[in-house]
């Protein structure tokens, strides 16, 4: 793996540089709507930037609301395109997706980690070409965190503010933010890093914006050391599974989350929820079959065609929400599939969080643990 | 208005769908075809028990399906065949054109009317006036660009 | 039949898993006055050959313009050429589906799923129980086991429905009891009338659940693996009375149906507990079933 | 999680800590008289001040029970959830917009208006991420003794100001846009929706178990978060509240992308106030007006 160093001043031309070789950029900006001065709720979200000018709309170190799987996994696309024909035959064609190469910014290693979960489920036994070849296409730096919100929580599924898994390159702003230490981490990334090299813009010649960045790991290892220290979430959630599988009838979880709606956020905001929904839209004589997002605390979601329905109770959704994540998928895949972004903590209507919901099923279980001790004891 | 949207309007045929009550519109415009009465050929007529079961998402759906105006008839007050549907039907049809035209759909393409089972002539000018103030609007353009998903 | 994760980086020739194969109807049975069963032959031949499946398998059947719905393959792998569905009309697809007719064009996409283990079956003895559509899915493995018939030992029917016009196969259940190498045994939850009655006696159909009916005819559990599908209240019935029939647990096998969209583990929505309905079931053994949490089936 | 130090706990004219403290009082008599089998109110939540709903069934746990100005959400949501719905009766801590929405639940039949005892409570607008709610501008009900509740506590006095609130000079903006810049305005506001249903599932009038969207045969609503499926959705949610919305903005704070849906609300809620001289959740007596009718309403924009 190559270190990189990259001064803050250089990083505009970074970003000069991708799009002059001719590769989409994705990266958070503010999107407030300003039609005739009336103004909404001020949003963070990955977008395009199309054009030099749009390059100072980006903001490089933030949070944004949505999560990036959007890049992979849009919110909803076609999968085949039907028409009918006369005499009852039909034809489809397979929906190629527009495929671009994309680099995206200012992903955080939780949400980069939370690709490469995406990417084990799409790529089980059977293969999703609409999300591998999305993947496939696009270079994902992340940058590093060095001011974690109240409601991250990271550390707790074993990651950290800095980890790179899942990232082709990590910036870390090291130095207090003077400059950048970039970890080259995958072969994409390293590509990407001889493209920009290569690339001239019209501010500077061909000469190299990167210098040797070894010398600043330490720096950054220290940093993340810092900023570890500072979450103020970091209860350990290795051994949750276990847990959940010995809580999966318990009243706890139930009173838990018994004040959640049932509307969707948690799983439209998260970067690691990937149920979706198939439908035929259009008219009978031609559409698209489309692939939708969708969410476990839907009514719907599990409803049998003859009417019965698994999980008619809103718990038994929660339910699902948290043992698909913290113990069925990690049973599967090694992994929570939890990344610990705190995005449902913070969207959540009724404030309903994952973490402090995990956190007393873990303690009412170290207590009747110790209760269980105890009576053999006596 | 460049050259192109205005001979775009001028051969443009609005398609207007009408919902109807069976009792009297419906009943109206079968006497307006049977006295002969001529009137613009653009309307599709479709026949509900009664305006108080014209519900509004029928309308949003024929807009979405490509109507450029829609009508809405049925019995006058006090001639309803189920006593108080278009009483009803008039508070909910006033609220809805309100919240039409406060999200920018232009009132002309959505015109409410009364026409009892002998009004055969009124029928037959009110699809005219609906139809020409619909091609002076043109076609209903914003509700087209309404795609189902973005990249259609 | 699940391809290989292809691990090559290389992700262009992927090909679009949601794409189904198009296929004609050649032949339509009204089962009951909701319940039909579509003939399905593939129109393209090189997937006609390339097709095979196994019984317990299933698929999700598209008509386009509404939408795709599960259900299992109902004829059995050793009739070639072609495959079957039966569906009750309940939604949006399976309404659309029963307004085609012979010659319009389905989708078919699969066949997903684990399957009846049929060569655990061979030369013992056979318990096939089904309920009302349930005996869909053990059509399949019934048709394919009678086609072997030699490798089998004893084979025992008990299918019930509610009523004696809620019987689907009816045909195929007159030509088991003309049958002398198997035994069938059917019930009705009540009959209608004393005509009907005195015709059903005749034909020696009994009355009564099947759970009861089990009990009376009381199989013997030994060298014998018992197939069981039906409504979720009448498997949970009928695996308590085989248990006390003392069947063990593994030796009763049964095939489950969740709300489906993908079929092949990605869309979320068919776990029961950690498993996945559709990539490792639908078929069970009531062992395996056990140890699913009972409140999320 | 201690609530606030006392000092924040001032505001205007009323004291948060006597408020909670007398709700925990009430609280505690009504579950030991029995007279309630529950209590839905607020407790401090797991992330710094943010209040959440809680619901308190046994006497001793009354001190969870917490009221500050950041306990925004309308609990009424949860009188019409089957699993709350069986453990009648109920008490309820309700701010002003609260209790209007509970006053629409009983005319709407949807609860009978004995087996509910709302808590009134005293409320100077509540807060979000440190700045109050545009909805508070011209609440007229901060003190909720003009309307039917069973107990009120605290009696802040404020004149509701009659200057135009910020969504009213909204509005304005918004009417004073032509048709097609308006339309394009909402365009954009509903392309943002991704469908998760918020509005829906956090609105206590927002009851019917099998929701017009969940509909499939036929599909009137599009699933597809796209502008059609979007549009149409918001479009029919907005309408089916009319006359029945109390403008608790729920739904508004609740949408993760932010869309102006109290825009929306407070304009209709305006049109049936000035047509049908109706506000609503205020008067037990009143039907919303799209379920009744007078022979003599207007009917001048009909032909």
């Amino acid at each position: 793996m190559k270190n990189y160093q990259l001064a803050a001043k250089d990083l505009e031309t970074f970003f000069e540089r991708i799009l002059s070789s001719n590769l989409k950029l994705v990266a958070p900006v503010s999107t407030t709507q300003h039609i005739a001065n009336l103004k909404s709720k001020t949003q963070i979200l990955f977008k395009e930037i199309p054009t030099k000018e749009d390059i100072k709309k980006i903001i490089s170190d933030t949070y944004t609301d949505m999560s990036a799987k959007e890049v992979f996994f849009p919110q909803s696309e076609p999968v085949i395109e039907y028409t009918h024909k006369k005499g009852g035959a039909v034809d489809i064609k397979d929906v190629e997706p527009t495929l671009k190469e994309t680099v995206l910014f200012g992903s955080r290693p939780c949400d980069a980690f939370g690709f490469s979960l995406l990417e084990k489920l799409f790529s089980w036994d059977y293969d999703d070409p609409f999300f591998l070849k999305r993947r496939d296409k696009t270079t994902v730096i992340s940058m590093g965190c060095t001011s974690p919100l109240e409601s991250c929580f990271c550390t707790s599924v074993g990651l950290s503010p800095m980890s790179n898994i899942g990232s082709d390159i990590l910036f870390t702003p090291v130095d207090n933010g003077e400059r950048y230490l970039i970890e080259v981490v995958t072969p994409r990334g390293e590509k990407l890093i001889e493209t920009i090299n290569g690339a001239v813009t019209s501010t500077t010649t061909r000469q190299s914006i990167f210098t040797d960045g070894n010398t600043l790991v330490q720096n950054k290892n220290i940093l993340e050391g810092k900023v570890k220290e500072q979450m103020k979430r970091k209860e350990d959630f290795k051994d949750i599974s276990d847990i959940l599988k010995d809580k999966f009838d318990d009243s706890q979880l139930e009173s838990e989350t018994y004040r959640c709606l049932g509307c969707g956020v948690c799983s439209m905001v998260c970067p690691t929820c990937h149920c979706f929904d198939i439908v035929d839209e259009g008219e009978s004589s031609h559409g698209y079959r489309m692939k939708n997002w969708d969410s476990c605390s839907f009514a719907l979601f599990t409803k049998h065609g003859g009417g019965h329905n698994p999980r008619d109770l809103q718990f038994k959704r929660c339910r699902q929400r948290y043992m698909h994540k913290l113990h069925y998928y990690r049973e599967k895949f090694a992994d929570a599939l939890c990344v610990g972004c705190g995005r449902c903590v913070r969207a959540c209507p009724v404030n309903l969080d994952i973490y402090s919901v995990v956190y007393n099923l873990k303690k009412a279980y170290a207590n009747k643990k110790k209760d269980n001790k105890d009576n053999d004891n006596v | 208005m460049n050259n192109t949207t205005n001979n775009k309007k001028e051969n443009f045929e609005p398609r207007i769908i009408a919902f109807v009550c069976q009792w009297c519109t419906y009943t109206g415009a079968d006497l307006a075809g049977t006295s002969r009465i001529q009137y613009a050929p653009n309307v599709r007529i479709i026949k509900l028990p009664c305006t108080g079961r014209i519900d509004v998402h029928f309308i949003l759906k024929a807009f979405e399906q490509g109507a450029d105006g829609v009508i809405v008839s049925g019995c006058h007050p006090g001639d309803c065949h189920y006593t108080s549907g278009n009483y009803y039907a008039r508070r909910r049809f006033e609220m809805f054109k309100k919240m039409m035209g406060f999200l920018g759909i232009d009132d002309k393409r959505l015109q409410f009317a009364w026409v009892s089972a002998a009004e055969g002539r009124k029928w037959g000018t009110l699809v005219d006036e609906v139809t020409n103030n619909v091609r002076a609007l043109g076609p209903f353009e914003d509700y087209k660009s309404l795609k189902i998903f973005q990249a259609e | 039949m699940c391809s290989m994760n292809s691990t090559s980086t290389d992700k262009t020739e992927l090909k679009n898993i949601y794409r189904p194969m198009l296929m004609k109807i050649i032949s339509i049975a009204d089962e009951t006055k909701d319940t039909r069963t579509l003939r399905l032959e593939f129109s393209d031949q090189k997937e006609k050959d390339a097709f095979n499946f196994k019984a317990g398998q299933f698929g999700l059947y598209s008509a386009f313009g509404h939408g795709e719905a599960v259900f299992c393959i109902s004829s059995s792998p050793s009739k070639k050429g072609y495959i079957e569905c039966t569906f009750k009309k309940v939604g949006k697809v399976t309404v659309a589906l029963r307004n085609l007719d012979i010659g319009d064009t389905v989708g078919f996409r699969g066949p997903y799923g684990n399957n009846f283990p049929i060569d655990n079956l061979k030369g013992k003895n056979l318990l096939f129980i089904g309920g009302g559509i349930g005996l869909a899915p053990l059509r399949s493995l019934i048709d394919n086991v009678l086609d072997l018939r030699s490798e089998f030992s004893n084979i025992t029917i008990l299918c019930g429905a509610r009523s004696v016009s809620d019987f689907i196969y009816k045909g195929q259940i007159r030509e088991w009891e003309s049958r002398s190498d198997l035994k069938l045994v059917k019930t009705v939850d009540a009959l209608t009338s004393p005509a009907e009655e005195t015709e059903w006696k005749a034909s020696n159909g009994r009355v009564g659940l099947i759970p009861k009916i089990l009990a009376d005819i009381n199989p013997s559990a030994n060298n014998t693996y018992a197939i069981v599908c039906g409504p979720p209240i009448m498997i949970k019935f009928t695996l308590q009375e085989l248990e006390k029939l003392n069947f063990s647990r593994d030796k009763v096998i049964t095939t489950l149906e969740n709300r489906m969209k993908c079929g092949f583990g990605k869309c979320g929505r068919c776990n029961i507990g950690p498993i996945y309905i559709c990539k490792e079931g639908p078929v069970f053994t009531a062992e395996e079933l056990k140890n699913l949490p009972q409140s999320d089936f | 999680m201690t609530t606030n130090s006392n000092q924040s706990n001032q505001n205007a004219n009323i004291n948060y800590n006597d408020l909670q403290s007398e709700i925990r009082h009430l609280a505690k008599d009504l579950l030991e008289s029995k007279k309630v089998r529950i209590v839905i109110g607020y407790g401090s939540g797991p992330l710094n001040s943010k209040p959440v709903p809680v619901f308190i069934t046994d006497a001793n746990d009354v001190d969870r029970l917490v009221y500050n100005e950041f306990c925004f959400n309308n609990l009424s949501i949860y009188l019409t959830k089957a699993e709350i719905k069986a453990k009648a009766p109920w008490a309820i801590v309700v701010k002003g917009c609260d209790a209007r929405s509970v006053i629409g639940l009983v005319v709407e039949n949807q609860i009978k208006r004995d087996d509910v005892f709302t808590i009134g409570v005293s409320c100077n607008g509540v807060k979000l991420e440190g700045n109050t709610l545009s909805k508070c501008d011209t609440c007229a009900v901060k003190n909720p003794s003009n309307i039917n509740v069973n107990k009120v506590i605290g009696n802040i006095k404020t004149a509701s100001s009659t200057s135009a609130s910020t969504l009213d000079k909204e509005l304005e903006q918004l009417n004073k846009m032509s048709a097609e810049e308006r339309f394009q305005f909402w365009k954009n506001e509903f392309d943002r929706c991704i469908r998760c249903y918020g509005c829906r599932q956090i609105c206590p009038h927002c009851f019917c178990n099998n929701c017009i969207a969940e509909k499939s045969a036929p599909q009137w609503i599009s699933t597809t978060p796209g502008s059609r499926g979007n549009f149409a959705w918001n479009a029919i949610r907005a309408f089916h509240l009319v006359g029945r919305c109390v403008e608790c903005m729920e739904c508004s704070r609740a949408c993760p992308m932010g869309i102006r849906l109290d825009l929306l609300n407070h304009y209709l809620a305006q049109e049936v106030r000035d047509s049908y001289n109706f506000v609503a959740g205020m008067d037990l007596e009143q039907k919303p007006p799209l379920t009744t009718y007078n022979l003599k309403d207007n009917q001048d924009f009909i032909k």
